[in-house]
């Protein structure tokens, strides 16, 4: 039998080693698994490297993990916000590395390692900084940057509704970019609102398949992201 | 004595040429004080970068969704006929040349159109571009809306930005608080200057060289 | 008002040019747009390129397109089927050019297209005669090759539902091409078999979003494809 | 005297190795036999290039569902917990390596593990690829099913194929009508052999050198 349920959160995150990369998923507050970043936390892994779009608001979840001093690296299009009071400290004293990379790219990149792909040409960031030390290439008249793509050993993600075969679906703009990241890990771990039984999403409405996700745990009532 | 526009009036100006059924990108900061401004007789669909396509007002107090944020992490609301998608799809909009329009801030705007406006080279601050590039990069149309200076005086339009570019020969419009100038294949042509002010004075506040259009008009904030 | 729908299938196919790129939806006979396809034969446009899986079965739709001489060239991954005589007898006249794409590269290269990426270096085809001409490169180890975007100057897509603002959904495997193929052209358009009003499709449920179609057009009882 | 298996037989070995809770691609022709031999007590969740993942057998006669057809495009219908996805995504899954295995027909398969099987450079019939290649290229582990040997008996276990390549070094595992060969980074390693046939008598049939595994077994069709 095909069972991805896993009974706590602590099970949920079993297993992740010291120097792993996790894809995170959420958007501003939107989509953060905050459940499981805890649990992560709980469970101690270092030398991490994460991917998300945002380095952390407020004290809790992301910033929580950043304040451990696990977090060796993140990668990420916009760490600084008004509430990003934990990462600003640690970059202004040279405690964390940041990779700086436009949005839709990051999102690419991780769409390409899930899709199996060795790399793309985009033409964002043509011209800029953060192209600089990259190759470019003119292809139909008009210059693009390759770009490689991202994997992680791990992705922590948020949905709305789950089954055992881990079907997921998600909540408006909680989506973001849960779907991605679940393609693009080896182990996928969502928290989901609900589990529901084999068929209990209808098979037109589900928007990530089964197949990119490998442990479930139920979180019916999820702490809202960036808390003071 | 010349006035010059309000931000307010900077985004109502530019809310006028927003074209009726037009799929378009609001960035951060004055950009996003447009939407208020749109006649009601057109429908605009507006795109976040997080997923949202059809996006309304914000909601009235004690409605918010923590689930429906902007690319600014405010609340917001749908239309009916809105649509979600992650973030891949949604980029893939962006990228792709899908949006009609994006309005964007800007640090600085050259005369070729090369834009400046997610850094200030700041060393001290970590670095932050979140959409900016994608959104610049693949936009049919791209407009900034602007100061036309800097709190100091300084000019915002350029023969060549200082700050890091978020992209090259991008820009297509600049709305600033003295005038409307198009981007234009030989340079920048203005279209509306601020009652009062007249073109060597809006010269004299510009860091590259403008041509006056044969038809040119006053600018009125309405 | 943004209002994208049309009241005939000629209106939905007008202003389609003699040597267009056309995209046309289906795999095997579900997701054809049978309707639109033979709007299309009745409009006229010639020297097409036609993007699709399959190059027919049967004497209908795409066969019946294949068979006026208007194709002159096919882009497609599996064109010999047992039902695809009308393409069969073409071919062995050297009447039609074909391009044969491994199915996922195709697919692949039309979401390239899509999402404004100058090209993708996939795995797929590496080492094959498909590879034959096409430049290779070592990334992290592996072989790829690199494939070029296809984009549509029109695609011609079956939906389930609509909105006037072009939304929609699709009905099981008869999904298949089509929401990749609405990204990748420059005029979609969309056979319904059901328009619905605006806000009558959950937000969460829409599979494309209306900003990637163009036209859309009831065919409420579509007729089904590959008939003899 | 040695009895070669029916096709069926060799689908019914297949069977008997996919782990309980696999993701399996099962090939047009033979492999997809195999789905009807798979140990009820197990859960396999079969993929289809064409947007389907979770596929169940074919409906009963009359309850075909003109939208629900597979890679072969036989009618097939959907199992509690199935998903529906486009074809970008399903290609996405199979080139990606998401899938666990790959069951393939072959036309040849040689001692390096690659694999003919879309073509057999026949000049007058048009080339029909599918996903055969992605699907080679992408799955974690290929599986080839397919008669030992030609109409004609020559061997399609070979050194090097004849036929145009689908992928270089994919396949992982071979089974035949006489025998079930580990394609093994130093060459074909024998698992199993039919009953009355002995090893030198596969060698035989077998166009590339072949070794004996020191615990190989009776290969029973069940």
């Amino acid at each position: 039998m095909l069972d991805k349920r896993v009974n706590s959160l602590e099970e949920a995150v079993s297993g992740i080693q010291d120097g792993s990369v996790i894809l995170i998923g959420g958007f501003g507050n939107a989509g953060i698994p905050v459940e499981l970043i805890h649990a992560l936390i709980d469970q101690g892994a270092r030398d991490l490297t994460i991917v998300s779009n945002n380095a952390g608001a407020g004290r809790t979840d992301l910033s929580a993990l950043l304040s451990t001093g696990r977090v060796r690296k993140i990668v990420c299009s916009f760490p600084k916000t008004s509430g990003s009071v934990v990462f600003d400290e640690l970059y202004a004293a040279g405690k964390i590395e940041l990779e700086l990379v436009p949005q839709g790219t990051l999102s690419e990149r991780m769409r390409a390692g899930g899709a199996g792909l060795g790399g793309f040409y985009t033409p964002t960031a043509v011209g800029t900084d953060l192209a600089n030390g990259k190759e470019t290439r003119m292809i139909d008249g008009r210059e693009y940057v390759l770009e490689k793509p991202i994997k992680g050993d791990f992705a922590l993600i948020k949905a709305e509704r789950a089954d055992r075969w881990g079907n997921l679906t998600y909540r408006l703009a909680a989506r973001n970019f849960g779907p991605t990241m679940a393609m693009a890990a080896a182990c996928t771990i969502v928290q989901a609102r609900e589990i529901v039984d084999l068929g209990g999403i209808d098979p037109d409405q589900v928007i990530t398949p089964g197949i990119f996700v490998h442990r479930v745990v139920a979180v019916p009532n999820p702490q809202p992201a960036g808390q003071a | 004595m010349s006035q010059v526009l309000t931000r307010e009036q900077v985004a109502r100006r530019a809310a006028r040429d927003i074209p009726d059924g037009a799929y378009v990108n609001l960035g951060i900061g004055l950009p996003t004080l447009v939407a208020n401004f749109v006649p009601h007789d057109r429908e605009v669909i507006y795109q976040s970068e997080n997923g949202i396509l059809g996006m309304g007002p914000a909601p009235p107090k004690g409605e918010e969704d923590l689930d429906l944020i902007n690319a600014s992490k405010h609340f917001v609301t749908l239309l009916p006929g809105a649509a979600i998608c992650h973030h891949t799809d949604a980029f893939a909009m962006m990228r792709g040349g899908h949006l009609d329009l994006a309005l964007l801030g800007g640090f600085q705007v050259s005369s070729d159109g090369d834009l400046a406006n997610w850094s200030t080279g700041d060393e001290k601050s970590p670095p932050a571009v979140g959409g900016a590039m994608d959104l610049a990069a693949g936009a049919k149309a791209v407009w900034v809306l602007m100061e036309h200076v800097t709190r100091s005086g300084a000019p915002k339009i350029v023969e060549r930005c200082t700050y890091p570019l978020t992209a090259p020969s991008v820009v297509d419009r600049i709305y600033t608080n003295m005038a409307v100038i198009d981007v234009a294949d030989d340079g920048l042509l203005v279209r509306e200057i601020i009652p009062g002010m007249d073109f060597e004075a809006l010269q004299a506040r510009t860091g590259a060289r403008l041509r006056l259009a044969n038809d040119w008009r006053p600018l009125n904030g309405v």
